[in-house]
């Protein structure tokens, strides 16, 4: 049974069509992610499900009812806000038993389950304080803190580590998993960061324009991108694109060299992944080119390498450090399991 | 029953006397009476409106100009005030007081209270020192600023220039008046006559001309005075216990010493003035009535009149007897007893003093016999309503101004107001 | 233009510019502290100035102390920078002159900082030219709105004959103690503007409340929920806020008329919200348009209604909003005029606008009118100052009516 | 937890749902969370509606209503019969002969009262002598059909009576019945009589124009001001510093104190004859004679423009500065290092940053210095050549008690209020400054 | 001749000094990047560069002339504000012509200059333009086309990419980088994000809590992190650190094994980068833990080793992916040469 399913929802506001039918079942307890660039509707999405939108046309399931009338008070979810949007007029120990109290529970039984999350969340020497007295972080965790209280049929988050700065993301997104890993409830997560979807969903949503384009794991978005949006969507740095032609089993870069190719149909794009690249002396591998930039990353070095012509500018990973200068000519290897094929309609036609 | 009676005297001290009244008048009646003031200047405003609104007072203490018309408009109660007279007697009544709120028909428009004339009030010292004769003709007055006008120490007089208040109405009555010109004949409205309207607007371009730049009325007039500023003003009785230094509000500034008598005793004044196509003059009075309104509880009402002009008519009278000579003048048993009790009575507000003590009698004759003389547009004529809508729409006010101001020439201004006056009905 | 961009122009000019202000300013101050005849000498004056605007160029440092003493030494020959009349001793004289010297000299040595005799950049000129502007603001401003201020306090604790004496004496005469506020204890007295006074606070407090009881929700609604009509009913809450009240009195006045409501509390308190409800929904609108939505939406998703929302999260967040709105609301009926002299003819049932009305009547000396000027201007004068932020809040939000 | 639906997954895009709708349309209607949204919002919104259409809209479709009827403050009264009745000639005993007498008027001047009958209860004891022809008695119960009353008319009916025992054991006294009067009158307010008059008189008036130009001339001039006066006081406390708080608090006084209290100090201030403004300038020497500040011609209007200057010019003070203070920054900042002097960056930056809130607030404030009313009501009372429309309106109303002609200026009033605002409103979606 | 020196500058907010001290010469034609976390002050310090702050104390040298009292003006230097602080009521063209239009320069003159300008940076198309109606890149290029017309001394930017999103943010870095190629004029960067100023600097100059952590070019900083802060500062994932002991030529991990120690003095943390470890069995290398969350990335996986007691998490990165689970045991194996040691005052004692 899915805990909440999507069945041809669409969103209109006005004349504009913002959500243009999305089927989507979410299992209990997976951690799902939408993923997209910003303005396709991701955050739409979430907050019809949440109640917080009308539903234009489709059904919104949650558990074994049809939701899409009722009011969000009534769906039993809960939601993190990107904006935490804790109410600063109340200490953190009000906020999280709010919703409690909106329920009627008694002071006592109140203050104990809030106790127990504000445990939980490493929360209970704050629990006096008013939010604009805490560090990001820690408001970010009493907005989880109390989504956590109400005991939801599921948790809804929509970007809510796009306030924080880096290293704090780092650190709330491993705390995120953690929950998701102790809670075992059911999760949506809006992000518009492809690294946040990769680590920490079961499934990854991701939209394009107000359609799903692609829904798998992160590892068959990563390995087997259903077209070239999703392709160089996920995946830092993205993914080279590189036109090429295909036929009679071989394919052919415009302007470089080619290989086997096993794919069904006729491809025009051919994709490879930085890391997926080898510095080849020059003449070797798929193509050549002149090396551009460096960029020095410590950990790796990324290459940017200038083919020319229709190919541009290919990003090669080059794991610690290179000897390569800008100017030096360079062929460069695509690892042949690794290539994606994509048809004149972006869609994949198959792996090298 | 509770009565609200509107008064035009809402100075504090006077107030308190009329509340003082009204006590009385609840001891004697069981009737109280709510007394609030409204200024002089918005009582026709008012009136109508309150009249609208079907919320009229009991009793409204007014001035002649508004009796007549307030009947047309159906505010006041002929019948009732016709009553109070014929219960307090006719004959105990001033005639020219009583025959000035009469109406066509018979019955009057309201019971005549107190009334006052118009003066001259002039600098007798400086008059004496160059030689000139009392201010009692235009030629006197233009001799008089001739002779004394020499700004800004002294303003020879100080004429009434602000359109929209009364006094310029008043003023402007007097200085016709007193060259016989009247914009209503015995049938209704007539013409001003041409000649002797261009002599009035002549001379009234001659004293505004002797008097300060601006919109002058009874304030600045009183003002100027005081400070010794001006030679002539025309005023009312009014003045007299200021201009005795027994009011600290007001007091004359001539010298250092507010309290002082020293004004008083340089004033002269003149009630009749003449112009030259009517050497007799005239003088011009006003008198106060209580109207009782339709809308009036008009039995505690009338009740409420008769006190006041009978038990309390004393009281009445001394809120300000400078400028409130009785016009009833006794009781059907003492024909005179009011007119004795009044004479009596101290004036003042911050100090009182009776007028005799400080005034001769000889001026203060001419005050009151001002009275009997006194004429207004169309009392003899029987055409005082009109006359009233006539100074109501201030439309000569208006015309003489723009004469002043050299907007118009005077056969234009005669015409002009000819016109205005001619709509009015 | 160029040529005014030497050190050794621009500093007379602007000294010269800057003495006459100056001047005028001590002769007003002066005048109005003591009485006396005290007028700018304009040559004086400028002469002076445009020495002292040179020596700001040349040696900044001297030219407030040789303005203090050449002030004051001028001000005993003709040329004084302020001129006294005849009975003016000569204390007075060498103190006014010294103050004129001293505020001409230091100032416009700071005016003039970073200036040197010769060719001046753009910048250091236009610098001193801002700074010269700046002083002539602050002075300007001051006071027009001060002296109209001062009037009327000082009017109101002297005497109409001593008024009339002097019209520029407003020293006060500390030895009349008490005396000195006869005028109020005399509107308090005979006046009644004791009762004026609870009239106004209290007509103006239950405007207040009916405003709010009434904007709230409609501000809510126009500014958070979704409807059809939402844009035209925003738009004619503004179209409304700009209808002139002398068009609706006429009409409200007869209707009140009609319906006895003349002359009652009970009326001015129904008309009074109708009038500000639409400044306060305009207001408030803008203010929870501002609040931010999740907050909101937070609640909704913790189980609470709509109704419960505004009540338990919008509200509590708005106060500061509800206080500016309050005490703008609470101004406008406090300082209402129109209605009120319209509809209340009764003086027991005067608001204090309405009193002060009826005190600019016949023979009533002015300082009673200046006192009740003073009675009413106090009050809201004391809430604006000790709440100006949210009073400046609350003009900024909402007011361009007047 | 892998579980794909067969919809989604990696299906190509092309295949999904909305390849069987070929053109999508947006849903008719709305959906039930919209539905209830806009329930609650118009149930939160009517009793502001209500009030409002009660003393808002209804009192302007009042106005036009009335700018086409020939009223006067007076007719606001519907006229009726009036009825007052006494005994008279002061019957002493059983047997005098007195006089019931019934003094009937009609309330209005003008109109016709129709149909009027009289109704009384006569009081036991009473012999009833004479009755008037038109009167008829049955019983103790008297009804007098008197036919049409016309406009002012007023009668007496006499009933000569001798007073019987009964009344005189009633203490001689009439009870306290008072009779009934009934009669038909149409009342102007609801009649069908419309007339143009009012409109014709206004507009026909040389003065109409007059006042009308003069309400331009101060409504342009007064909000002009007001603004470079608001301009200049927001540059000088643009910048902060200790004390500015209480300089922006003092700044605001002209327009925080009440109306009618600024009003009288300025008359004061500026009285021709005691007024320290006079005197202040007779000393300095600018004038001889006291200057009558707001009793001459072109002078007044001047002076209740400076006023309406004074007294707003901490609005657009307020206004302007929270605008500029809303200016980034950093803009001032790159202009700095631009090399840009500090008049170049107030007429390059700051003006046109300011340009539309200027020209916001120059459009409101005309609106509302157009409407204005109290300030040249208190100051001049519409004298001197200052009346302007508003002033008007309450000049014809109340001064000259001719309701429908105040209406009438009010209509052309509103007329051009509806100009300004579809100006305002054309203007104000371009500039989404306020 | 440094083109650019501070000497001893200091920087006070009424009582607050948040300048401490920085003396600094950046070279004609250098890339200087600061760095370091939010509210360490390289916006004051590059504001008082640039003369929009005073100078509390010491000098600042611009070229050979001492500026630091003169105006913003009179420097000769352009700065590209965070925000862009473009004129907003001015077209492409006229804020580019701005400073030219203030200096008094004829309209042809200007116009040529602008075209030039623009030509550069591919703004030609966009010259009538309001900046509302450009993309985020094209407005921060029209920001640093302002700077390059005046031809100044030096650019000074303050994080300039901080508002555009990710993919965007790398292509500008792009343009940025180029751009210095080009013109080879002095400039200095101001960044928190350490990828950026890894891949643009010449050298970089880490600030902490106003006083300079370190000065080097990103490879030192890398490979030589001078103290802890600079560590764990610069490289993503952030560095481990871990508690040891040293003595008698070795160290010791608390709680753990360990190896040989070639520092000077005594360290009592060692510092290890994810991408230095190895993955080995139990048992094997510096310490042993439990695997506690895997991140996958695609390219790569942070592996993240719960080791207990006073070790606490440390990250590993492994490319690609990983068949670990969570719960599974593991050895870490440390790269020798890789490590960083760290006394109790948190200075580099010298690499393992
Ligand atoms: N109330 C609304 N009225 C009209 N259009 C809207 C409304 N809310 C959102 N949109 C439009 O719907 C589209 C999707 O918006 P949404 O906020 O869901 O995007 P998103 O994917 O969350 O983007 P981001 O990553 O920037 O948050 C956008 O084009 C937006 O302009
Ligand atoms: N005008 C000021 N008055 C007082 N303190 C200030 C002022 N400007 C900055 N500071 C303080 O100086 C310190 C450094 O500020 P600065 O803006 O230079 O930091 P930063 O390194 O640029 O940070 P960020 O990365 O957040 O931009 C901060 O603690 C800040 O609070
Ligand atoms: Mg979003
Ligand atoms: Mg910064």
């Amino acid at each position: 049974m899915a805990s909440i399913e999507l069945k041809g929802v669409e969103k209109w506001f006005g004349e504009v069509q913002v959500i243009k039918g999305v089927d989507l079942a979410i299992e209990e307890g997976e951690f799902v992610i939408f993923v997209g660039p910003s303005g396709c509707g991701k955050s739409t999405l979430l907050r019809m499900i949440a109640g917080l939108e009308g539903t234009s046309r489709g059904q919104i399931m949650v558990g074994d009812r049809d939701a899409t009338a009722e009011p969000p008070s009534k769906r039993g979810l809960a939601m993190v806000f990107q904006s935490y949007a804790l109410y600063p007029h109340m200490s953190v120990a009000e906020n999280m038993g709010f919703s409690l109290k909106a329920a009627g529970v008694k002071p006592a039984e109140r203050q104990r389950q809030v106790a127990e999350a504000a445990r939980a969340l490493r929360l209970e020497e704050y629990l006096d304080r008013r939010p604009r007295d805490l560090s990001g972080g820690q408001r970010q965790r009493v907005a989880i803190g109390r989504s956590i209280v109400r005991e939801p049929t599921a948790f809804l988050f929509d970007e809510p580590l796009s306030n924080l700065d880096a290293s704090l993301r780092v650190e709330m997104r491993y705390e995120i998993a953690k929950l998701h890993q102790t809670l075992k409830s059911t999760m949506i997560y809006v992000t518009h960061d492809q690294i946040e979807a990769m680590t920490l969903a079961d499934r990854i949503v991701v939209l394009s324009a107000g359609k799903i384009a692609q829904v798998g794991t992160p590892k068959e978005l990563y390995e087997h991108p259903a077209n070239l949006f999703v392709a160089q969507f996920i995946g830092s740095p993205k993914m080279n694109v590189l036109p090429c032609r295909t036929g009679r089993g071989e394919w052919q870069l415009e302007g470089g060299r080619g290989g086997v190719f096993a794919g069904a149909d006729e491809a025009v794009t051919l994709g490879i992944r930085p890391e997926h690249i080898e510095m080849l002396p020059e003449g070797q591998g798929a193509c050549d080119g002149t090396v551009d930039l460096l960029e020095y990353l410590g950990a790796d070095t990324n290459v940017i390498v200038d083919c020319g012509g229709a190919l541009g500018k290919v990003t090669v990973r080059v794991i610690g450090g290179t000897d390569l200068q800008p100017g030096d000519r360079v062929g460069l290897g695509f690892e042949p399991s690794r290539m994606h094929f994509f048809d004149s309609d972006e869609q994949s036609v198959g792996a090298g | 029953e509770s009565l609200r009676f509107w008064t035009t005297e809402e100075q504090p001290e006077r107030l308190a006397a009329q509340q003082e009244l009204a006590a009385e008048f609840e001891a004697a009646s069981g009737h109280t009476v709510e007394v609030i003031p409204v200024t002089e200047s918005d009582l026709g405003t008012r009136a109508t409106a309150a009249y609208a609104a079907g919320d009229l007072p009991d009793v409204i203490y007014h001035t002649l100009q508004y009796a007549l018309p307030w009947v047309d408009a159906g505010i006041l109660d002929i019948d009732a005030a016709t009553d109070v007279i014929e219960n307090l007697g006719g004959d105990s009544f001033a005639p020219g007081a009583l025959a000035m709120a009469e109406l066509e028909g018979g019955g009057y428009a309201s019971v005549p209270v107190d009334g006052w004339t118009q003066m001259i009030i002039y600098r007798k010292d400086l008059f004496e020192e160059a030689g000139l004769e009392a201010p009692t003709s235009f030629d006197a007055v233009r001799a008089a600023i001739e002779a004394l006008h020499n700004p800004p120490e002294m303003y020879g007089f100080v004429a009434a220039t602000k359109v929209d208040e009364n006094f310029m109405s008043q003023v402007l009555e007097h200085v016709f008046l007193a060259n016989g010109v009247s914009p209503v004949g015995p049938d209704g409205a007539q013409p001003l006559d041409e000649a002797a309207t261009t002599e009035v607007l002549e001379f009234y371009k001659a004293i505004a001309e002797a008097s300060p730049p601006g919109e002058l009325y009874w304030d600045q007039s009183r003002s100027l005075y005081f400070s010794g500023d001006a030679a002539m003003i025309i005023w009312s009785p009014f003045i007299l216990d200021e201009l005795a230094g027994l009011r600290d509000s007001n007091p004359p500034t001539i010298n250092d010493d507010p309290t002082s008598p020293e004004l008083a005793s340089k004033t002269g004044i003149v009630t009749n003035f003449s112009g030259p196509s009517n050497p007799e003059g005239a003088a011009w009075a006003d008198i106060r009535y209580f109207g009782i309104t339709n809308d009036a509880s008009t039995d505690a009402a009338m009740e409420f009149v008769e006190f006041s002009m009978n038990e309390g008519y004393t009281k009445t009278l001394s809120i300000a007897p400078e400028g409130k000579f009785p016009v009833r003048r006794g009781t059907a048993e003492n024909p005179s007893e009011f007119s004795e009790e009044w004479a009596k009575l101290p004036m003042g507000v911050d100090r009182k003093k009776p007028m005799s003590e400080l005034y001769d009698q000889a001026m203060i004759d001419e005050i009151v016999g001002g009275l009997d003389v006194a004429q207004r547009w169309g009392v003899e004529d029987g055409q005082l309503a009109l006359a009233s809508k006539m100074i109501n729409s201030q439309a000569i006010n208006r015309v003489v101004r723009q004469y002043i101001d050299g907007q118009v020439d005077a056969p234009a201004a005669v015409q002009a107001m000819n016109d205005e006056l001619a709509a009015i009905q | 233009m160029s040529i005014f961009r030497h050190g050794y122009v621009a500093g007379p000019i602007l000294g010269l510019l800057w003495a006459l202000v100056i001047a005028t300013a001590t002769a007003v101050v002066f005048s109005f502290a003591t009485g006396g005849a005290f007028r700018p000498g304009g040559i004086g004056a400028g002469l002076l100035g445009a020495g002292l605007g040179a020596l700001a160029v040349l040696w900044p440092r001297l030219a407030g102390p040789v303005g203090l003493g050449l002030g004051a030494l001028m001000s005993l020959t003709p040329l004084a920078p302020v001129v006294t009349g005849p009975d003016i001793a000569a204390t007075p004289a060498l103190l006014a002159g010294g103050v004129m010297g001293a505020a001409t000299g230091w100032p416009i040595a700071a005016m003039m900082a970073g200036c040197h005799s010769g060719a001046l950049t753009r910048h250091e000129f236009e610098a001193s030219v801002i700074r010269f502007l700046t002083g002539f603001g602050y002075i300007f401003f001051t006071a027009i709105v001060a002296i109209p201020f001062y009037v009327m306090v000082m009017t109101s604790l002297k005497n109409q004959s001593e008024l009339i004496q002097n019209p520029l004496d407003f020293s006060i005469d500390l030895s009349k103690g008490w005396d000195l506020f006869r005028s109020y204890s005399e509107l308090f007295g005979q006046f009644n503007f004791g009762s004026y006074l609870w009239t106004s606070f209290l007509v103006s407090v239950l405007t207040v409340f009916i405003t709010l009881l009434f904007a709230v929700p409609g501000a809510y609604a126009v500014a958070r929920l979704r409807f059809a009509g939402r844009a035209a009913i925003s738009r004619s809450i503004l179209l409304i806020y700009m209808v002139p009240m002398i068009v609706l009195a006429l009409p409200i006045y007869i209707a009140f008329s009609m319906l006895g409501l003349r002359n009652s509390i009970f009326g001015i308190v129904m008309i009074y919200p109708v009038t500000t409800i639409p400044v306060a929904l305009y207001m408030l609108q803008g203010y929870f348009r501002g609040l931010p939505a999740e907050i909101e939406e937070a609640g909704l998703m913790d189980g609470l209604s709509r109704l419960k929302v505004i009540w338990q999260i919008t509200l509590p967040l708005s106060m500061p909003a509800l206080a500016s709105v309050s005490l703008y609301v609470f101004m406008i009926a406090w300082n209402e005029f129109l209605l009120a002299f319209m509809l209340l003819d009764d003086p027991s049932k005067f608001t204090l606008t309405r009193g002060i009305a009826a005190l600019n009547s016949s023979e009533i000396p002015r300082q009673h009118l200046m006192a009740g000027s003073v009675i009413a201007t106090v009050p809201i004068m004391a809430l604006f100052l000790g709440l100006e932020r949210f009073m400046t809040k609350g003009l900024t939000a909402g007011s361009v009516k007047g | 937890m892998t579980a794909q639906t067969p919809r989604s997954g990696s299906a190509p895009l092309g295949q999904s749902a909305e390849t069987s709708r070929p053109a999508p349309t947006p849903p008719k209607g709305r959906n039930p969370l919209e539905r209830r949204e806009a329930r609650l919002a118009w149930g939160l919104l009517l009793p502001t509606v209500t009030a409002v259409t009660l003393v808002v809209v209804l009192p302007l479709l009042a106005i036009f209503w009335i700018s086409v009827k020939p009223v006067g403050l007076a007719d606001l009264r519907p006229p009726v019969p009036v009825v007052s009745e006494d005994l008279r000639g002061r019957p002493e005993a059983v047997g005098d002969a007195a006089t019931l007498r019934y003094r009937l008027r009609n309330s209005s001047q003008d109109q016709v009262i129709s149909g009027v009958l009289l109704t009384d209860t006569l009081p036991k004891g009473l012999e009833i002598g004479d009755l008037d022809p038109r009167c008829v008695l049955d019983g103790r119960e008297m009804t007098c059909d008197l036919g049409d009353f016309e406009g002012g008319y007023r009668e007496t009916i006499e009933i000569p009576v001798i007073i019987g025992q009964a009344f005189a054991d009633a203490g001689m006294e009439l009870p306290d019945s008072p009779p009934g009067l009934t009669g038909r009158a149409s009342n102007v307010l609801t009649s069908g009589s419309f007339t143009f008059e009012n409109f014709a008189r206004i507009f026909d008036g040389a003065e109409f124009w007059g006042v009308l130009w003069v309400t331009l001339v101060y409504t342009v001039f007064g909000t002009i001001g007001a603004l470079l006066f608001g301009l200049f006081a927001a540059l000088l406390l643009d910048k902060s510093f200790r004390g500015q708080g209480v300089l922006r608090g003092l700044y605001l006084f002209p327009y925080v104190a009440p109306v009618i209290a600024v009003a009288f100090t300025w008359i004061i201030l500026f009285d021709p004859f005691s007024g320290s403004a006079n005197a202040l300038l007779i000393q300095m020497g600018v004038t001889d004679e006291a200057i009558n500040f707001f009793g001459q011609r072109p002078l007044a209007l001047i002076m209740v423009i400076l006023f309406e200057v004074w007294r707003y010019f901490p609005l657009s003070f307020l206004f302007i500065l929270a605008r500029m203070q809303s200016i980034d920054t950093d803009m001032y900042e790159a202009a700095d290092m631009d090399g840009a002097s500090p008049f170049q960056q107030f007429w390059y930056l700051s003006m046109p940053q300011l340009l539309g809130i200027l020209s916001v607030l120059f459009l409101l404030r005309f609106i509302w210095t157009f409407n204005k009313f109290d300030d040249i009501f208190l100051l001049t009372g519409g004298n001197a050549g200052t009346r302007t429309l508003t002033v008007n309106v309450y000049e014809q109303a109340f001064a000259v008690s001719n309701i429908g002609a105040g209406a009438a200026v009010a209509v052309v009033i509103f007329a051009c209020l509806l100009v300004f605002s579809f100006l305002f409103f054309r203007f104000i979606s371009q500039e989404e400054g306020l």
